[in-house]
């Protein structure tokens, strides 16, 4: 005849009670700790880069916001489900069962406000990605990426001011932008998938082939920084890297010119 | 396939009465549903274990790239003088998540739980076709072993993420992988596919041809809703997977041009003439993928549910708009696969689209998370080792729930996107949610599998290495991708910025291994607790749902019996019994009748 | 078990109902229909300008048809109302997946880049055939006819 | 049909939800998902064939629409044949059933042996996708005629391989012909773009819209079917990739349905066999309506 056994084994006594704090302290550590993390993040260094663009604030703040809301909801419900915890353990709770299914009322509240919160939030950021991906600004392109397989190729216009002519200028992983001014990148692809992404300026945009995709972005300050890829395209992904660097127009051209004389040379 | 089906169906009928068999059709090429759900169980954490070794292997090479592996190494990669090489990361990584979600997550909560429980749980003897169920447990052999032969191939295994994207995946020259590996990944997933495609339909007739008398829809336990909603997003969703697995295989095999854009050149190659859509790929790919997110999570919401009422002795709060959550999770869910192609390139309009509909679906999940609360409060909780892994579960499902949130709102993703934010929010959906269910659902159901007990301290013990490892190891993943640490790198550390990065890293992957160890006690305590578990009798938690009604473990026919269903499957402390729980086929006190049933019980 | 394999209910309370006659009306409706959408195509179709016209009509028709193949083959019309839960979500469906493609897909050779432009598949330039030789020909245009490799 | 149910006293009772037997559920549920599929493929097929810049008209790619058409009766005639034959075996007569299940499997096969023969017509003429090249190119450019002059060497090489003296009179005429064409201002030192073009419509010359008046001269490759010179066929290799990809699933599935009609020859259709005949039948109902669909799209877009 096999034995009856159940929920019944762990009928009260001193041990069961200090085991149950201590899982509910346990809980209690994910609320703590995860706040904790994001608090020490900054001063880890490892927190948003900084931001050298003009977009960049938006992404930034948005970022922030969503955040200090999720992190809000986020300590509401996990305290909640650890008061719970407590107040209503078997042991601790004198009070009987309240037997119900549920409140019409509670649904409405705990639907309607998320559901205001969230549409906020995707009407609030629609202008964050318009400014990125939808309102491209109405001039030539500086320059032309071309990415593939391990490395980034730039392009930028000649004397002539005009690209995929003879005398365009050929630079491989080296992209330099003048600072303070719009920039229009065309991006493409000669192989894969690879992904142009600029951490500092908040900027990450697939290059697909077959298709030229204009980037658009305004750097702020003069500095050297990463050009990583950021979507799996080989073995060689991980080495995929480019250097930016934004200067003043001066430098900006006389870098260009020395490039382009050393392209005369060769040829 | 017709022919099969029709098979099946009269197969049913015939066996329902054959008790003896031989011990390979009792219990390898077996029909019954509880005998394939094992199967299907115990394969599938024999395949976590690969997953599981597979992502220790990439963890390794994130906290100490280009080391030695020490003993295996020296075993594996001999040639590479006992290294990684980029082009085997690339491989751990993509066998790691395919091998996990398709051989692991959608498998054991589908084709273990699924399969062990519907006939259960809705009062029937078995499934509407057990041929079809058996078909659809063997379909998963070879899809396994055509994904692991793809490791001794010439160019080793898939290597271009779980993801395929192509051109990557489908063009021979872009990749050393990308020659048979891929294909064979591809002609897995076809497998897969099959086996979930014969599942999803049997689910689907079971459900609604064979409850008992008295269960109607509304008085289904929420597991059963899960699996069945699953498996109408299956049946919608899966079909699109396979014929896009179809194309990117003759692209590969036959030179068809679905994937491949014309002028393509790879190392100076041309290839192929090409004239298709790359992104085309990643459309169809993610109609199936993200619903497939979902039957990740949602069999697992179902569960737990189940767990959280049974040990808070409570009716769940809102059963009603529990359901209509699921079935808006399942609907939306096949409106926002365009939240993964935000950066892609694709039609920017559309990612707003995508974007709305994506912050839509939080609200689903959203009154789920109130509800499991509104269940916990004012009851009389226990905190056994299953309801511990579903309170875990509700606490790492917000965390992954609400870091999805970052990703849906399109400017933040254009940072975050294809970072370790996104890993960790993987994981906390994936691991500390679907799997921690999936945990709590062996413990609560393993009596009635097995007709014995798991023990109780070890699975706290654990629950206890598993709940602070997997913290350690994913929350920090948070942070790293806020900082734009890049996912899918062999060697991060190739970059200055994120050179300060390598200690966390080092302190996720020693969290990482304190993991794998920890499912070493689990490991023993499954396998030990077949042999020296306590035994149980029917109804060891006290729940009311059907199949603890039945024999533990139910022989064949499931339930000696006729089951009759009086009511919901929550109805715990309910004023109309003295007991604190009152069983669905329990009749009412009023209406008498209560010795027939208990005639019934001692069979 | 249910009916079917038990092999007991097998009398059909519609068989009067569709005869013969029933199913070769079809049948001629459906030959008829295959007519009409193949006439699209000869030299008698008004709309041979405007190729959106006969596809759309094709396409009416082949919904047509596909109705009545349901209807009648199918046995749809005798069928109770569990025959719209069974079949209407997956027709919306199906029609929501070819449509949600082609925002983007569809269009996507508008921004083809050049260098693709330069592999694209164009019409034959007939007329450059039948002006000869004189039409304007030089080592750059060959250049780019031949592509860059 | 819960009362069937009831029928056997030692088995479960249900409470089923729907009037209809499991089998006929799971195949209807079945078809549920295959319109999926389909809709997937034939999605493809529609952004794909309305994205590109040029596609093919049906005559430069061999396609007929006869053929085509003829095809789509014999489907609609294996339809009524396969819903006859339920009749017939709910009726009980079983040697009725099997007659019209001959019928349809013989419709069937005729049907795949049309396919056959047009993918053969199609194979003949070097149309099909394949790595890393077809016959097929795009646009007479300078690859199409290095590929022109390749062939033609390997034409000749293969006629002189056989040593000047035993050149047959056919031999002769053959390289007389190789080196008219190789003397084509378009496989000389500096070929134009005109020439290039003039070159590929005298191998193949193009197809005429719906309509228009049926083009009087046959190419190179059609008059001497031996010489397979590589062909332009703007848009070929996604049409080709379209084409045998739907109607391939197509036809596979329709081979899936005739196995299991040749395995119902092999039984008794009685009225037992009328609910199994009724769900391949449901099967077949739906191979013809995906047909239904791809004939249009796929020969008379
Ligand atoms: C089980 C699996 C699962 C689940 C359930 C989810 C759930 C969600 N996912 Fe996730 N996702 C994945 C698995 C999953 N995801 C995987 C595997 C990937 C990566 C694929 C790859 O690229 O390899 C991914 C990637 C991914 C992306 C793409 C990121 C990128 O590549 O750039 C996005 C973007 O929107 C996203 C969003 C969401 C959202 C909004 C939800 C929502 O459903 C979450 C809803 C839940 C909550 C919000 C929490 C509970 C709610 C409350 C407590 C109420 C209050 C909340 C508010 C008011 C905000 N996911
Ligand atoms: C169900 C899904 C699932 C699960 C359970 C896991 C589990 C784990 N994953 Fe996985 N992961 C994914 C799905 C999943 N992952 C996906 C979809 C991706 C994206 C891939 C892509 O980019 O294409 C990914 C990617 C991914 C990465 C990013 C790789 C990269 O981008 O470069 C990392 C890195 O840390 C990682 C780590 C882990 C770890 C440490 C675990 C651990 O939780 C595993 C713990 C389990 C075990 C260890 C098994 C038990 C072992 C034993 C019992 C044996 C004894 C053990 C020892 C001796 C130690 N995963
Ligand atoms: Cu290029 Cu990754
Ligand atoms: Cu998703």
């Amino acid at each position: 005849m096999p034995v009856e056994f159940g929920p019944d084994e762990f009928k009260t006594n001193e041990r069961r009670t200090i085991v149950t704090r201590f899982w509910i302290f346990l809980f209690l550590l994910v609320p703590i700790l995860g706040v904790g993390v994001f608090l020490w993040a900054p001063y880890a260094g490892v927190y948003l880069p900084q931001d050298v663009s003009t977009h960049g604030h938006k992404i930034d703040h948005l970022f922030t916001f969503i955040l200090l809301l999720t992190g809000a909801v986020f300590i509401a419900t996990e305290v909640v489900l650890v008061v719970f915890m407590w107040r209503y353990d078997r042991e601790r709770n004198q009070d009987p069962v309240k037997f119900t299914h549920g409140s019409h009322n509670l649904e409405m509240v705990w639907t309607i406000i998320p559901a205001a919160t969230l549409l906020f939030i995707a009407i609030y950021q629609m202008n964050a990605w318009a400014e990125v991906k939808i309102d491209r600004p109405d001039i030539p392109p500086t320059l032309k990426v071309t990415a593939r397989q391990f490395e980034w190729r730039l392009q930028y216009p000649g004397p002539d001011g005009v690209l995929d002519t003879r005398d365009d200028i050929h630079t491989v992983n080296d992209l330099h932008i003048p600072v303070n001014e719009q920039i229009l990148i065309h991006l493409e692809s000669d192989d894969v998938l690879h992904s142009f992404f600029l951490p500092n300026l908040r900027i990450k945009q697939d290059a697909v082939p077959g298709s030229t995709i204009p980037v658009w972005f305004r750097a702020t300050e003069i500095g050297a920084f990463d050009l990583v890829c950021a979507e799996l395209c080989g073995w060689g992904h991980y080495k995929m890297k480019g250097r930016l660097t934004i200067e003043s127009r001066e430098d900006f051209e006389n870098w260009l010119e020395q490039k382009r004389q050393e392209q005369e040379a060769v040829q | 396939m017709s022919a099969t089906i029709a098979h099946g169906h009269e197969g049913a009928h015939g066996d329902a009465h054959a008790h003896s068999g031989s011990f390979l059709t009792t219990y390898v090429f077996s029909r019954d549903h509880k005998v394939i759900g094992i199967q299907f169980l115990i394969s599938t954490l024999l395949w976590f274990v690969v997953g599981g070794l597979l992502a220790l292997a990439v963890r390794w090479q994130l906290a100490w790239p280009w080391a030695d592996m020490p003993i295996v190494g020296r075993m594996l990669f001999s040639a590479e003088g006992g290294q990684i090489s980029p082009e085997f990361y690339t491989m751990l990584f993509t066998m790691h998540a395919s091998v996990m979600i398709f051989f692991v997550i959608i498998p054991i909560l589908a084709g273990a739980f699924g399969n062990f429980l519907i006939p259960l749980m809705i009062g029937a003897e078995d499934m509407a076709f057990p041929t079809l169920n058996m078909l659809s447990y063997w379909a998963m052999w070879p899809a396994f072993i055509l994904m692991t032969a793809s490791f001794f191939v010439e160019g080793g295994a898939a290597s271009a993420g779980w993801t395929a994207y192509t051109p990557l995946a489908s063009v021979h020259q872009a990749a050393p992988a990308s020659g048979t590996g891929q294909t064979l990944w591809l002609l897995g997933l076809i497998f897969v596919g099959i086996s979930s495609m014969m599942g999803s339909v049997n689910y689907m007739t079971t459900i609604i041809q064979m409850r008992a008398p008295g269960m109607t829809m509304f008085r289904l336990p929420l597991t059963i809703w899960a699996m069945f909603i699953t498996a109408v997003l299956q049946a919608f969703a899966l079909p699109v997977l396979t014929a896009a697995l179809f194309m990117q295989v003759l692209d590969r095999v036959l030179g068809t041009g679905f994937f491949v854009p014309e002028g393509l050149m790879i190392n100076n190659e041309t290839a192929g003439a090409g004239g298709g859509q790359p992104l085309l790929w990643q459309h169809l790919f993610w109609f199936y993928s993200h619903p497939a997110v979902y039957i990740m999570i949602l069999p697992a919401m179902g569960m737990v549910s189940d767990m959280i009422a049974t040990f808070a002795r409570k009716p769940i709060f809102g059963y009603k708009p529990m359901v209509y959550a699921i079935a808006g999770i399942a609907g939306l869910g096949f409106i926002v696969w365009g939240h993964h192609m935000f950066m892609s390139g694709m039609n920017p309009y559309l990612g707003m689209t995508f974007m709305l509909a994506t912050m839509m679906i939080a609200l689903p999940s959203a009154i789920k998370v109130f509800n499991w609360l509104g269940t916990i409060w004012g009851g009389k909780i226990e905190l056994t080792t299953p309801m511990l892994f579903s309170l875990a579960f509700v606490s790492m499902f917000i965390i992954g729930g609400l870091s999805g949130i970052f990703m849906a709102a399109t400017p933040v993703d254009l940072f975050i996107h294809d970072t370790y934010f996104i890993v960790g929010h993987i994981h906390y959906v994936l691991f500390g949610s679907s799997a921690f269910a999936i945990f709590g659902g062996i413990y609560y159901w393993y009596p009635k599998m097995f007709g014995r007990m798991m023990n109780e301290t070890l699975g706290k013990i654990h629950f206890l290495l598993s709940f602070i490892f997997f913290n350690g190891t994913f929350f920090t993943m948070h942070i790293l991708g806020a900082g734009g640490f890049p996912r899918r790198l062999a060697d991060p550390y190739h970059y200055e910025a994120f050179k300060h990065m390598q200690p966390m890293n080092q302190f996720m992957t020693i969290c990482a291994l304190g993991m794998g160890a920890a499912q070493i006690i689990f490991a023993i305590n499954f396998f030990g607790s077949l042999f020296f578990g306590k035994r149980v009798g029917r109804n060891p938690w006290r729940a009311n749902s059907l199949e603890w009604q039945a024999p533990s473990p139910p022989g064949h026919g499931n339930f000696d019996f006729q089951p009759v269903v009086y009511r919901g499957p929550y109805e715990f402390n309910s004023p109309e019994v003295d007991e604190d729980y009152y069983p669905q086929t329990q009749p009412p006190p009023e209406k008498g009748g209560q010795e027939k049933q208990k005639e019934g019980e001692q069979h | 078990m249910s009916a079917n394999a038990s092999g007991e209910t097998v009398v059909d309370p519609h068989a009067a109902e569709h005869g013969i006659g029933k199913y070769i009306a079809v049948f001629v409706a459906l030959i008829v229909l295959t007519g009409a959408s193949f006439f699209t195509y000869s030299s008698l179709w008004p709309f041979h300008d405007e190729p959106a016209v006969g596809r759309l009509f094709m396409m009416a028709v082949s919904c047509t048809k596909a109705t009545l193949v349901m209807l009648f083959f199918m046995h749809l019309k005798w069928e109770a109302n569990w025959k719209y839960v069974l079949t209407v979500p997956p027709a919306i469906m199906a029609i929501f997946i070819m449509l949600a493609l082609v925002p983007d897909i569809g269009l996507r050779y508008r921004i083809a880049s050049p260098k693709r432009r330069a592999f694209m598949a164009e019409p034959l330039d007939v007329a450059s055939v039948e002006a000869g030789s004189h039409a304007a020909d030089n080592g750059d245009q060959q250049h780019e006819t031949g592509g860059e490799h | 049909m819960a009362t069937a149910g009831h029928a056997h006293s030692d088995s479960f009772q249900y409470q089923p939800a729907l009037p209809i037997p499991n089998g006929k559920l799971c195949m209807w549920l079945f078809l549920s998902t295959e319109i999926m599929f389909f809709a997937a493929l034939i999605g493809t097929y529609i952004v794909i064939r309305f994205g590109a810049p040029v596609w093919p008209f049906s005559h430069e790619v061999h396609l007929s629409e006869p053929i085509g058409a003829f095809n789509t009766f014999v489907l609609i005639c294996s339809s009524v044949s396969v819903v006859l034959a339920l009749e017939a075996s709910r009726a009980n007569r079983a040697g009725a059933a099997k007659g019209w299940i001959a019928t349809t499997l013989a419709l069937g096969v005729l049907f795949l042996g049309v396919k056959a023969y047009e993918y053969n017509a199609k194979f003949g003429h070097g149309i099909y996708p394949a790595l890393p090249r077809s016959r097929m190119y795009e646009k007479p450019d300078l690859y199409f005629a290095s590929a022109v002059r390749q062939r033609i060497q390997a034409l000749r090489a293969e006629i002189n391989a056989k040593g000047a003296e035993n050149l047959t009179e056919q031999d002769q005429q053959r390289l007389q012909l190789l080196d008219e064409i190789a003397a084509d201002p378009a496989l000389g030192p500096d070929p134009t773009r005109a020439s290039l073009t003039a070159l590929a419509l005298r191998i193949m010359p193009l197809g005429t819209a719906p309509g228009e008046e049926e083009s009087h001269h046959a190419g190179l490759n059609d008059e001497h079917p031996w010489l397979k010179l590589p062909i332009v066929v703007p848009g070929g290799n996604m049409w080709a990739s379209t084409y045998f990809t739907l109607t391939g699933f197509h036809a596979l599935h329709v081979l899936g349905g005739l196995v299991v009609f040749a395995l119902l020859l092999f039984m008794r259709l009685d009225a037992g066999k009328a609910n199994f005949i009724e769900n391949i039948g449901l099967y077949w109902h739906f191979v013809d309506i995906v047909w239904i669909f791809l004939f249009p799209l796929l020969y008379l877009f």
